[in-house]
């Protein structure tokens, strides 16, 4: 493992690469996430921008490299912990219990009860239903709390997913593609939304619509073959030459 | 246990051994092989890969029962026809089922493995009502039973030679068909993927069809060859399953490479330790090896390492 | 208070439920046969623990053991042993070399009791054993296993070779074990004639009323948080492991529990017939046990007992006048639930109990698959390629 | 043909009526049935109970042929008793529990005066206490590993010193064998019948034993063991394999240049039976310890296999089992005429000492004291066609299940 510094950061990414049979699908990238920062990662199809957020979370095991949390060293932590230590992943495709109710979505998220013998004797009180409902009013799905998930539009199904992840309450949420499929109306929502979440965690939001990207983003990394191309405020990146060549341009 | 022995009777069992590792190899392959395909292919477990093996038995049989009576002319050879006949038959009736119950469950692997253990039990008292309750013999050519003289201790089993033989033809047959063929081809993309084979105008359905005909049609051919080194009843197949499903396993999922692994290292570990320690624990020792190498890699001995 | 009750039993109509299959088992069933055939539906009562095991495993964890047989033995091994201990005191025993062990050891020159035989003379850690050592054997295969994220097909066919495994043990360490004819002759449990009419009625008794206590028990984990869980790990296994959960201890959980259900059953097995014998710990019959929770309808726990005892009653009737139709019959029952019933009996009978407990049915999704390989088998290439048809395949992938 | 066979029935008929002579009338019902058995004034019922259905329908099924066929030949000379016998078959369906279970059923509803059945040892260890808590009779064929004897059973099969001792006693004299291998499959009657062998070949013959193995049953690869014992050059191989393990075994071993031209095999598991599975010229030259072969040449044998054939087909093959179990109704007949009862505890009195001349294996008789059979050892040599030359004959062997010195 490769020693490293002590950072301010929230998370630091240092010299991190994975390879799968010999293809290295992320090479040597170093990154930094600020404290309540909202980072954008773009960049073109199979650079590597997916594989990273499974990194971080820890699914899929990393070749080289570190990952620290809070200055915490979190590469080879097991899933759950990562999440316990406060990192929250929302998958590309919206990851729900479609045969359990929206309530018990967000019950099942709530971070209690976590192990088995908890989970036993669990049951919700007055202060867990009262967050569960807080939940579902701020991502727009304080109606259908008793619909069954499998019933919901794809775009409610993306939101409930922030919303399990919001329950536990992450100091760093990961979104990969949060608005792909979504309606423009849904769109402005989740822009909306995404805002009101940041002001009190960091957010990294894997996203291809640059018209979101220019809407949200504090700060942007661009991927391309593994590799770190540029980063910087958005209005730098855009007129990278590099970016453009390999992504922007066509 | 070598006090007392010549240094070329030494050797010459140490020969002996290492063929009786390669024929037990080939056996597992022979029985692995058309399993693997399909679990490769398709996800599906065929419990009933078993009774397959044992179609190819019995028309070994039925064909050494022709030949005997109506062209004793063809004694000697009649045994390539039966493994031939073997293969269409276990192919056709594979084709069947897929047909009629394995492409309604391809998003159920764990109901296949159900169904197809009561496809099992049909196809056994099928068996059973067609051929009777008891084990028959096919009668086979002279020059299939004996053995090979290689020197004054060395004895080479003939039907070793055939089993060793015929995993080796299958086998490469096997490679040119899914990695040189544009069958195969097709196979490959739809096991990567089913979406972008379609768009790209392969019949999906057909392929999956008949990858699972050809995985039986092995089976077949492998229970045809193993008349010559075990019994042919209506349960004989299933003496076979917990062996083949393990070397399948053993090897990981769509990997030929694999299963031939998995079944060279569960031969070899099980010749080996049969000739140095008792049969049973011999045997116990071997899954249990094979068990636990499981737990340290899940996915099997070579599966490839992707993103999940 | 209410609330427990509630997870006990249920809403009212799962408490009728259970209150029919407690007055079929403990009235309608001793009222109506005689003392043979109420022994031989004890016998079915016993594997019934199995099945309800596996609607918590298989049905709801997703976990398909093909080696359930594996707790059942031992658990049945462990009251044999101590039967077998009663049963070969030194006076009956007198005629053997070494008097005082059981008959099979001394046939096979064992002078003095295995160690691992001497705690089974005390009937307190019998109890005790009978639960903990299936159990202990679950955990150790679960940890293994799950922690490994072995799953889905690898895991039941390991599990199937652990019973292979087990039983060429168990029947090559005859002089230990009993080997293939297993323990037999078995006759006192703490100087009580268990094979008297008298007993059996008991055995019977006792047999049904854990298996009630087992089905609350499951009811009780299934509608909390966990049985919410183990669908949600159906569903997608991921999203409960990124939601900060150890998804491995809950199916370790779930697999223990089940474990200790077959246990029991393999108990009260041995107290009701006599004996034990290897032939219960392989692959048939654990497979068989799996037909019996698909019959009764793999997410109910009390159409798993109704399921068994279906299942043996046509084994019984149809292999006395049809012997040669049985395996038709019963591979024809393996094909047909898992194709056109995946829900089993207690899918025929729409289940309103379930319903009433989570909102909907809970397993909508295996139904709905489920009915559409039934109802629908006209296009193959629809079927085949069920992929397209899932809402996130459109969007291609990413690296 | 078939009117031959009538005659020769109607003459066997007449001979045992001769010894018999009964009819209902001279034995009352209550009379001769104290404990309420299913006996009237002209039937009595017995049962037949073994497995139809699952892996050991291959075996059992003629020990079912067999007993139906002597209960036929009882019944056209007029039954027991003056009594006809009536069958109700049940099927073990190769379960050890359902034996168990099928047994109590026969004993306790059905209330049968006998049972025929039982073929491995599991399922006669499974009925043994139900035959002893519920005082039935079982007739069981099967030749098995001894350390067994109940009032309650008659073992018409040999007990294995009978088959062991005489077979090696033959092979060490016309063979002078000194060194043995020892093979079998994993389970109590073969590895206590090389217990015997051992004693026996140590203490009594003066011999060696190189190896002593076991494989679990349906093992169906023997590469290792061959090679082993191609080392240690045995002068026998003694073999007790079983089931569909058998055949890869003879298979392997042929083909392996393990044949009988330069090798002594002898065996006491394969019987006319299991060749049809093995294939004769696979096993051929072997020899076999039983105490009957199918092409024994006596009188007996011939009416015996000329009736099975009509009755059950002329593919029919007869082992030594089958054999044993067509003796069961035979004996049984005569104990209750001797007792003149059904009532079981005095059949189990009556049946010490019988003998029995119309055996298809020659005179047996009933020991004295321990129900099992004195009966001779045959040593068998495998034809090609799946017969055997029998080529040795011992005298009669008295029956010991607990062999003193040999456990």
């Amino acid at each position: 493992m490769t020693a490293s510094s002590n950072t301010d950061f929230l998370l630091a990414i240092e010299n991190l690469s994975v390879s799968f049979d010999g293809f290295k699908a992320v090479n040597d990238v170093t990154a930094y996430v600020d404290y309540n920062e909202l980072r954008v990662v773009i960049g073109p199809n199979g650079a590597g921008k997916t594989t990273l957020l499974d990194l971080i979370c820890g699914k899929t095991a990393a070749s080289d490299g570190s990952i620290r949390f809070k200055n915490r060293e979190i590469t080879r932590l097991p899933e759950h912990r990562i999440v316990r230590e406060g990192i929250g992943r929302k998958f590309q495709t919206p990851s729900i219990y479609e045969n359990l109710s929206v309530y018990e979505n967000l019950e099942v998220s709530y971070p209690a009860a976590r192990g088995v013998f908890g989970a036993l004797f669990f049951h919700v009180d007055e202060t867990i239903d009262a967050r569960i409902r807080e939940i579902a009013e701020s991502i727009f799905l304080g109606d259908c709390l008793d619909l069954e998930a499998g019933l919901l539009s794809h775009g409610q199904k993306q939101w409930l997913e922030i919303g399990m992840l919001l329950i536990q309450d992450p100091e760093l949420l990961m979104l990969d593609e949060p608005v792909a499929g979504m309606s423009v109306k849904e769109r402005e929502q989740t822009a909306e939304l995404l805002k009101r979440i940041c002001r009190d965690r960091a957010v990294i939001v894997i996203e291809h619509d640059m018209e979101f990207v220019e809407r949200i983003a504090n700060r942007v990394t661009v991927l391309h073959q593994g590799q770190v191309l540029a980063e910087g405020p958005m209005s730098e990146i855009k007129s990278n030459e590099k970016v453009i060549e390999v992504y922007l341009g066509h | 246990m070598f006090e007392g022995y010549t240094a070329s009777e030494i050797g010459a069992i140490f020969a002996m051994q290492g063929f009786a590792g390669l024929s037990l190899f080939c056996v597992f392959l022979l029985m692995a092989l058309g399993l693997a395909i399909i679990f490769g292919q398709m996800q599906v477990i065929n419990m009933a890969h078993g009774e397959f093996l044992t179609i190819g038995a019995y028309s070994t049989y039925l064909m050494s029962v022709v030949a005997e009576k109506h062209a004793p002319w063809l004694m000697d050879y009649y045994f390539f026809l039966a493994i031939a006949l073997g293969f269409v038959v276990a192919f056709a009736i594979g084709w069947l089922v897929e047909f009629s119950l394995i492409r309604f469950l391809y998003k159920r692997p764990l109901d296949t493995l159900l169904a197809t253990w009561g496809l099992s039990l049909i196809m056994q008292q099928g068996f059973r009502s067609m051929f009777g309750a008891r084990e028959v013999s096919p009668t086979l050519p002279e020059w299939l039973l004996g053995s090979w003289q290689l020197s004054d201790t060395i004895e080479i089993p003939i039907n070793g030679l055939l089993v060793v033989g015929v995993t080796a033809v299958l086998t490469l047959a096997v490679f040119f068909l899914l990695f040189r063929s544009r069958w195969g081809l097709k196979v490959r993309a739809t096991t990567q993927n089913r979406v972008m084979a379609e768009a790209a105008g392969i019949n999906t359905a057909r392929v999956d069809r008949n990858t699972f005909a050809l995985g039986c049609g092995i089976a077949g051919v492998a229970g045809a060859v193993f008349t010559t080194i075990a019994s042919t009843g209506p349960t004989s197949g299933s003496l076979y399953i917990v062996d083949t499903f393990l070397v399948v396993v053993f090897g990981g999922a769509a990997s030929l490479f694999g299963t031939i692994a998995s079944a060279f290292s569960i031969a070899q570990a099980q010749s080996i330790l049969e000739f140095f320690i008792n049969g049973s624990m011999a045997k116990v020792i071997t899954l249990a090896i094979v068990i636990g190498i499981l737990m340290l890699r899940p996915e099997g001995l070579f599966a490839s390492r992707v993103r999940k | 208070m209410i609330t427990l009750t509630r997870r006990l039993v249920g809403s009212r109509s799962d408490l009728a439920a259970l209150l029919v299959l407690a007055a079929v088992l403990l009235v309608v069933m001793p009222l109506t046969l005689d003392i043979f055939r109420l022994n031989l539906v004890g016998k079915y009562l016993t594997y019934a623990f199995v099945a309800v095991g596996l609607v918590l495993c298989w049905g709801y964890g997703g976990i398909l053991s093909l080696g359930q047989g594996i707790f059942f033995g031992l658990g049945g091994y462990c009251m044999a042993m101590f039967l077998k201990l009663e049963a070969s005191d030194p006076v009956t025993t007198a005629i053997q070399s070494t008097p005082g062990i059981p008959d099979f050891m001394d046939w096979n020159q064992l002078t003095e009791l295995p160690w691992f035989w001497v705690p089974f003379e005390s009937f307190a850690f019998t109890l005790f054993a009978i639960l903990a050592v299936p159990t202990l054997f679950a955990f150790l295969i679960g940890v293994a296993m799950f922690k490994r994220r072995v799953t889905g097909v690898y895991f039941a066919i390991i599990t199937q070779s652990v019973a292979a495994i087990l039983t060429i043990l168990i029947i090559g360490q005859q002089g230990l074990t009993g080997g293939v004819n297993g323990i037999t002759d078995l006759r006192t449990l703490l100087g009580w004639d268990i094979r008297s009419d008298g007993a059996k009625y008991l055995l019977y008794f006792l047999n049904a009323a854990l298996l009630l206590a087992c089905i609350v028990a499951g009811r009780y984990i299934l509608s909390g948080k966990v049985g919410k869980l183990l669908l949600a790990l159906k569903d997608k296994e991921d999203r409960v492991r990124f939601s900060g959960y150890d998804v491995s201890n809950f199916k370790i959980f779930v697999f223990c529990v089940a474990a200790l259900f077959s246990a029991i059953g393999g108990a009260m097995f041995t107290l009701q017939v006599g004996f034990m014998s290897p032939s219960f710990v392989g692959i048939v019959p654990s497979i068989e046990m799996v037909i019996f929770a698909a019959v009764g309808g793999r997410v109910s726990l009390i159409g798993a007992v109704y399921g068994t005892l279906l299942v043996n009653y046509g084994k019984t009737a149809f292999s006395e006048s049809f012997p040669e139709l049985w395996l038709f019959l019963m591979g024809a029952l393996f094909i047909g639930v898992v194709m056109a019933f995946p829900d089993g009996l207690a899918g025929l009978i729409r289940s309103e109990r379930l319903r009433r407990v989570f909102g909907r049915p809970p397993l909508a999704a295996v139904t709905r698959t489920g009915a559409l390989a039934a109802r629908d088998p006209a296009p193959p290439a629809a079927s085949a390629s069920a992929d397209a048809a899932l809402p996130h395949a459109p969007t291609g992938t990413d690296r | 043909m078939r009117r031959h066979i009538h005659l020769r029935w109607l003459a066997l008929a007449a001979a045992l009526a001769l010894a018999g002579g009964a009819t209902a009338a001279d034995y009352p019902t209550a009379e001769v049935n104290t404990t309420g058995l299913a006996v009237t004034d002209d039937a009595v019922t017995v049962g037949i109970l073994h497995s139809v259905t699952g892996t050991m329908a291959i075996s059992e099924s003629g020990s079912v042929e067999a007993e139906k066929l002597a209960i036929k030949q009882i019944n056209d000379m007029g039954g027991v008793l003056g009594r006809k016998i009536e069958i109700i078959q049940e099927d073990g369906a190769s379960d050890w529990p359902t034996f168990a279970e099928k047994a109590r059923k026969l004993l306790v509803n059905d209330k049968v005066a006998a049972v025929m059945g039982c073929w491995t040892s599991a399922s006669r260890k499974a009925v043994l206490p139900v035959f002893e808590k519920e005082n039935g009779m079982l007739y069981y064929p099967t030749f098995y590993e001894g350390l067994e004897q109940s009032k309650n059973v008659i073992y018409t099969g040999q007990e294995a010193t009978q088959q062991i001792l005489a077979g090696l006693d033959w092979v060490a004299k016309e063979k002078g064998a000194k060194t043995f291998y020892l093979i079998g499959s994993d389970y109590i009657w073969p590895r206590t019948s090389n217990k015997i062998a051992r004693k026996h070949i140590e203490n009594v013959l003066g011999g060696k034993v190189v190896g002593e193995e076991y494989y679990p049953l349906g093992h169906t690869n023997f590469g290792s063991l061959i090679n082993k014992i191609k080392l240690k050059k045995p002068d026998v191989i003694y073999s007790i394999v079983v089931g569909g393990s058998n055949v890869s075994w003879y298979k392997q071993l042929k083909a392996a240049g393990i044949t009988s031209d330069k090798w002594t095999l002898l065996t006491i598991s394969v019987t006319e039976d299991e060749l049809l599975g093995i294939g004769g010229e696979n096993a051929e030259g072997f020899y076999a310890a039983m105490k009957y072969f199918q092409s024994l040449d006596n009188e007996n044998n011939k009416k015996f296999v000329a009736a099975f054939k009509e009755m059950w087909g002329d593919d029919s093959v007869i082992g030594d089992v089958t054999q044993a179990a067509y003796l069961g109704p035979w004996l049984w007949k005569l104990a209750v005429e001797k007792a003149g009862s059904f009532d079981i505890d005095k059949i189990a009195v009556a049946s010490n000492g019988i003998e029995f001349t119309g055996a298809p294996e020659g005179y047996v008789r009933i020991h004295d004291s321990n129900h099992h059979l004195w009966s001779k050892t045959r040593i068998g040599r495998i034809k090609k066609d799946g017969q055997f030359d029998v080529i040795y004959e011992s005298d009669l062997v008295e029956p010991n299940p607990f062999p003193e010195g040999y456990q």
